[in-house]
């Protein structure tokens, strides 16, 4: 066991879900909607993964389930989003408590428990494990490769060249053609997608769902977007040093005793003290968090 | 001596040398044009002297001393005041709200409302100024929110007025309005310095006229003892001897564009554009008049498929527009210049290259299944930038930083490079300088030539009397009737803007 | 955590803690407490530690197995999941989990019988109650929190009859949250209200506002899981306390003596894993027949001649 | 007993801290500051207020440290979202999660337990009781005259007048030598005040301080500034509403059984519906969320 390996191992297993996540909050920020809706997607993506396993006892049509799930959440979100004039941020927040509620509803009418469903079976557990690829599951790896997708697509796709247009000038997409709600909604459920894949790794790297699974990496994917300026790259880099703060605290509470509070309040110190110190060119998209058709 | 004064003022912004070694005065009871081509350093120079901006080297002298201007509000209190070219004001506000903002009557810290209202309605009584101090702001045209800026200055006492191209938007009507009031003000000791590309501006109000020329002094001239060529000629030096003439096209062809009975729904009920019929032949430029406000935008959204219309038909070539999307009606032939360039038509953090191909239909060839092919994007930004003499010549420089007459350039060149059968172009020249405002009507001529029809909104009479072949007036949304350049041609069209003259 | 050295001839124990660690005054504490019992009376070798996040349950307990460890305690309901999988991967260490059960064969799981000690509450309620209504407040509505309600119910129903008074009402609430005391004392508001003079809360810190609400309304109300008599004299009549310690010592001590047994084993009033506390706090407002009464009733449910049901007929988990 | 009179005394418990930070938020957004950090001046509020009465045994004095918890909160907030470039959102989000922890790690230090502070002694809570005007606390009635006096505030003195425009234009705002930085701080700091006064009231009603004490109620404020379209009065009675619909349901579960799922869910659900439902004129400060200065 060499520690250094195991701290990259580490990091990697954090990054996973808040990279995702990032991911998705760029695309959907780039568009102009303002994402607070992440934490409900990787929510609805967990609790649909860990449902939808052991309803049908396959993996593949569990981690559809709960894409299914996280889509679902997105297109609502979207649609308030779009075809409202509703305000991102407080639809945003609206959403994650109400799925939070949703899914602890949802807990105590189909596994009447309070606060987790029932674990996979072995033998799912056995086939994740043995699906592995050098150590980690394939959605990390699929984390991992979806940061140039995204930039590529943000940078060299006519999607994208679409997506950041309408960000920055939806009025000026509109009168060439361009549908701005169709672009946002799209972009929003693209972020669905990418961030219920998160929420699916959290039910099955856990092997169950529990509430609050999330654990505000919703949140803290959304501070990546904007401490990594916007862009998939350095976002992602933002995602990738949390992941590793966070790995380097746990090793150290097994060797030291700090207090588990200390740990917790790292991330947004650092978010706070980064966003404080971004000066110049950080600018968000001109039209973030304007609603369409005024 | 009275007067206000600058002194070897330098300021660069990063490479650009936007003044250097400026000298100018205006003297009180004086009114002094200030031109020059666009990125000359006009906006500059009065943002220095009304202390927006801090110059790197000179001094700004008021009635003989140096003051220091840490910001407008320095400026103001030593009777300088400016009056932007893009209005800052807060829409949501009053009108009186607005103009006492930062020095709001009351005791304590009680906001008086009516002493607010009765001080602007004062002040504005006593310059003849027409407006309405509970009115909102936002509510306003755009003439009255000129109006607002003028008070805001006014009732601060200012002795010298700065306007940053006030004309640029305004009627002919409120021009006149605008030139009268600034004639007594001076008339009452105050210095005024108005910024216009408008030379025969300068040749109504004006008696003296400083030019600069790419961040110099390039002269000073008095006006009653100048004409506009040699005026011309210190704005551009030799660099152009004439600007390129814009002939009238030939005789005209077949009907492209057929609009019958078009209505669009505005605001509170009523018709922004209310039964209007027209025809744009190809070979043709029509001309589309009106004080602002009066269906013109509404009529030109309608057309490009932004709006929706409510009754009507409008035909290209026989086909009905009017069920297509705004992608299809590209597709079919239309083009569009939208008036607002920074916010409707251009998406200014996006390279010259994106915005260029930005919507394009897809057989356009910049993608192939969805994807940007990057080598003919920038081929395609370079030929453009080229071809229309963007500058500086970078087609992968965002649109944001080239100067408002650039980023027109490059709007014009994406909607040009379609080959549209129809262009509809609203003020497509606005703010641009001498030159560039020539190669814009040279472009629109080009295009008719080649047998595409032009449909040109805008509120500058000479200007479209120059470019046009025939002049639409509308008013309260409806075409109030048509005029062809000749003599008195302004007056007849002017009338007609106003409700005046026979319906057709 | 702290990881102590082999010493030859001693068991060692390790303790998971659940998310949150030490400091809250409740199950976390009262493992911690049963594990400083156990080295203490037995001389057992112990560490515990104290996982930042859900996710690192699961690593905690490898690492303490891995370490060889020969009994490892997994604190809490959630843990449940983590622990089946570890204990597949390491058949032979011992395991124990609290509050759950995992099944497997080297799992033993310490649970406990609510119904029984809420039992006991109930009854006490009744003979406290002037009103003939007495109040539940829950944190959520879930089976696991049905076995509080069920056994005070039957408590109480069947103390009145013993008093000869005619059946009185239990009124039951749901705050929807174990972390929203405002709620709480709200929802005790409204008990109040409709005539309830004792009301038993199992809502965790929810639970802080139930009993600042019957301070408030000058009514009795009742401490669950810890000890909380000490929290409001005069108001917190009792509490129904969940000995975690108590399980986790009997455990060690089956450990040392050479027989732990994996399988479930349910704690109630027999074996003091759960019960009704009398301090000093309380002491005032318990008299010598209620007392009397109480342990009566301990008596004997502790020899089986009084079962209390976990769940109302009809009723599964 | 009369039901209607108790449902209007229990709306009003609901309301207050409700209220106060509506009305927190009303004046913060208005000057362009977006306020996602309200439930963090709650919580400061709230644990100053338990942790001040507990050091001093004096109730004003308890109540002034909870002020001025929340006030040091805001003003770290104030800071971070208007000398800096830093985006609003993410500003208060971090802030929220940041002191949410920060208090927990306080009970631990302070008083060694993770859950909540000490019950306030019997003397204390018999002088709060003592307190009451016409059966509610001080701070109730102190709520209910804030609407008038926050509106009042806005529409007709020299400090509301600037803080409606620097959330409009605070480039205009300043060239009129208006401070913009210094009127939001101002109106972030009020905010604080008011909120803090809510977070002292949860703390005072219940008699201790427990940890994520705020319960969202934070998040439901800024909902009902966004729905009472940024107005004072319209806010607060979006506030009042909220109020009324819980106490409703917690006085319908002692007579029907209504799973308390629909409920919690309740809130969010008709803060989606309402928020879409606004159209038109419902327009946040144009300046709501744009940096300073750049
Ligand atoms: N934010 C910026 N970053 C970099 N360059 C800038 C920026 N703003 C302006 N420029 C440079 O300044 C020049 C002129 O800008 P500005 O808009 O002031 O011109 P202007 O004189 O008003 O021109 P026009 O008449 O064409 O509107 C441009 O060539 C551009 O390169
Ligand atoms: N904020 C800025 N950043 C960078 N460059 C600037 C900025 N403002 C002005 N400039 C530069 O200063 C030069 C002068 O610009 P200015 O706006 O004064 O021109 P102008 O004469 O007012 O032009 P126009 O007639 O188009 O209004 C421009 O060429 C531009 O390069
Ligand atoms: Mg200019
Ligand atoms: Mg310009």
């Amino acid at each position: 066991m060499s520690a250094p390996l195991d701290l990259v191992d580490a990091t990697l297993r954090e990054a996973t879900p808040l990279l995702l996540a990032t991911l998705g909050g760029v695309l959907s920020e780039r568009s102009g909607v303002i994402n607070l809706g992440l934490e409900s997607y990787l929510l609805a993506g967990a609790f649909g993964a860990a449902a939808g396993t052991l309803f049908t006892g396959s993996l593949v049509l569990g981690a559809a389930i709960g894409l299914a799930a996280a889509l679902v959440v997105a297109l609502l979100h979207a649609l308030v989003c779009t075809r409202t004039r509703a305000d991102h941020v407080v639809a945003g927040v609206a959403l994650n408590l109400l799925i939070d509620a949703a899914t602890i509803a949802a807990l105590v009418s189909i596994y009447h428990t309070k606060g987790a469903s029932p674990p996979l079976g072995d033998a799912l557990m056995e086939r994740l494990a043995a699906a592995k690829i050098l150590g980690h599951a394939p959605i990390t790896w699929l984390a991992l490769g979806a940061v140039p997708l995204v930039a590529w697509t943000l940078a060299r796709t006519k999607p994208g060249l679409r997506l950041r247009a309408v960000g920055e000038n939806p009025a000026c997409a509109e009168s060439l053609g361009v549908s701005a709600v169709r672009v946002r909604v799209l972009a929003v459920l693209a972020a669905g997608l990418l961030t219920g894949l998160g929420g699916v790794y959290l039910a099955l790297d856990v092997g169950s769902f529990s509430k609050h699974m999330a654990g505000g990496r919703g949140y803290l994917a959304l501070a990546c977007v904007v401490i990594g300026k916007w862009r998939p790259w350095t976002a992602a880099g933002a995602a990738l040093g949390f992941a590793l703060l966070t790995a380097l605290a746990n090793q150290l509470q097994v060797v030291t005793h700090v207090p588990d509070e200390i740990p917790r309040m790292l991330p947004y110190v650092v978010t706070l003290v980064v966003l404080s110190g971004i000066v110049g060119r950080a600018r968000p998209p001109a039209a973030l968090g304007e609603p369409l058709g005024g | 001596m009275s007067g206000l004064e600058v002194r070897g003022v330098t300021k660069t912004f990063g490479q650009t040398h936007a003044l250097e070694d400026v000298s100018f005065r205006v003297a009180r009871g004086e009114i002094v044009g200030l031109i020059g081509e666009n990125g000359a350093g006009k906006t500059t120079l009065l943002r220095i002297v009304s202390g927006f901006l801090r110059p790197d080297a000179g001094d700004v002298l008021v009635d003989g001393s140096a003051v220091r201007l840490r910001g407008p509000r320095d400026a103001a209190s030593v009777g300088v005041g400016m009056v932007h070219q893009h209005f800052l004001l807060i829409p949501e506000l009053t009108v009186a709200e607005n103009v006492v903002l930062g020095r709001e009557p009351g005791r304590g810290a009680l906001f008086d409302r009516g002493a607010a209202a009765r001080e602007v309605r004062a002040c504005a009584a006593r310059f003849g100024l027409d407006v309405d101090p509970t009115a909102r702001v936002g509510d306003l045209g755009v003439a009255a929110q000129q109006r607002v800026e003028l008070l805001k200055v006014l009732v601060r006492g200012a002795r010298y007025l700065l306007l940053d191209e006030p004309t640029g938007l305004l009627p002919p009507m409120a021009v006149r309005d605008l030139f009268a009031l600034v004639r007594r003000l001076a008339s009452e000791g105050c210095g005024v310095v108005l910024v216009t590309h408008r030379l025969r501006e300068v040749f109504a109000v004006c008696g003296r006229a400083t030019v600069l020329r790419r961040g110099r002094v390039s002269g000073e001239r008095d006006v009653a003892a100048s004409d506009e060529a040699g005026l011309a000629h210190l704005m551009i030096g030799d660099d152009l001897a004439s600007p390129p003439a814009t002939g009238r096209g030939g005789p005209c062809g077949a009907p492209l564009l057929r609009v019958a009975s078009l209505t669009v729904a505005g605001r509170g009920g009523r018709a922004a554009v209310d039964a209007a019929s027209l025809t744009v032949h190809a070979g043709e430029i029509v001309g589309l008049a009106g004080v602002a406000g009066s269906g013109q935008r509404e009529l030109l959204e309608a057309l490009s498929g932004v709006r929706s219309a409510v009754a009507g038909t409008v035909a290209l070539c026989g086909v009905s527009l009017l069920p297509m999307d705004v992608a299809a009606r590209r597709a079919a032939g239309i083009a569009y210049v939208p008036e607002d360039r920074l916010h409707d038509g251009l998406v200014s953090a996006l390279t010259v290259s994106e915005n260029l191909v930005l919507g394009a239909a897809p057989d356009r060839g910049f993608a192939s299944r969805g994807w940007l092919v990057r080598e003919r994007v920038h081929r395609e930004g370079e030929q453009a930038v080229a071809a229309h003499d963007v500058r500086p010549a970078d087609a992968d420089a965002p649109c944001a930083s080239l100067s408002g007459g650039n980023q027109q350039k490059v709007l014009l060149a994406r909607e040009l490079r379609s080959r549209p059968k129809v262009l509809l172009a609203a003020e497509p020249a606005r703010g641009l300088d001498l030159l560039a405002t020539a190669a814009v009507h040279a472009r629109l001529r080009d295009l008719a030539d080649a047998g595409g029809g032009v449909l040109f909104a805008g509120t500058d009479l000479p200007e479209l009397l120059d470019v046009c072949d025939r002049v639409l007036v509308m008013f309260a949304g409806g075409i109030a009737g048509e005029v062809r350049p000749g003599r008195d041609a302004e007056e007849r069209i002017g009338l007609l803007m106003t409700g005046g003259g026979p319906r057709p | 955590g702290e990881v102590a050295t082999p010493a030859a001839g001693h068991h060692r124990v390790a303790v998971v803690l659940s998310v949150g660690g030490l400091g809250d005054r409740s199950f976390n504490d009262m493992a911690h407490a049963g594990l400083m019992d156990a080295q203490r009376e037995f001389g057992v070798v112990v560490a515990y530690g104290e996982p930042a996040a859900m996710s690192e349950d699961e690593r905690y307990l490898d690492f303490y197995a891995e370490q060889g460890f020969d009994l490892v305690f997994a604190v809490g309901f959630f843990m449940a999941s983590s622990l089946e999988r570890v204990a597949a991967r390491h058949p032979d260490t011992r395991f124990a989990i609290i509050d759950a059960v995992v099944d497997a064969p080297n799992v033993a799981s310490l649970v406990f019988r609510e119904h029984e000690g809420s039992y006991l509450v109930g009854a006490l309620a009744a003979r406290k109650s002037k009103s003939g209504i007495v109040g539940i407040v829950k944190g959520l509505d879930v089976p696991l929190l049905m076995r509080f309600e069920h056994g005070y119910r039957q408590g109480f129903d069947a103390e009145r009859a013993h008093l000869g008074l005619p059946p009185g009402t239990v009124l039951s609430m749901v705050a929807g949250s174990f972390a929203d005391p405002v709620r709480g004392k709200e929802l005790t508001r409204v008990l109040t209200q409709q005539g309830v003079d004792v009301v038993f809360q199992a809502a965790g810190q929810t639970g802080n506002g139930v009993i600042a609400g019957a301070k408030e309304a000058g009514i009795f109300a009742i401490g669950v899981d810890a000890n909380q008599n000490h929290e409001r004299p005069g108001t917190v009549l009792t509490s129904m306390v969940k000995r975690v310690d108590v399980a986790l010592r009997e455990a060690c001590r089956a450990l040392v003596e050479g027989r732990f047994e994996p399988g479930v084993h349910a704690f109630g009033v027999a074996d003091g894993g759960v019960g009704w506390a009398l301090d000093e706090y309380n002491r005032p407002l318990v008299s010598a027949a209620d007392e009397a009464r109480l342990r009566e009733i301990e008596r004997r449910i502790a020899s089986g001649a009084l079962k209390v049901e976990a769940l109302p007929a009809g009723d599964a988990e």
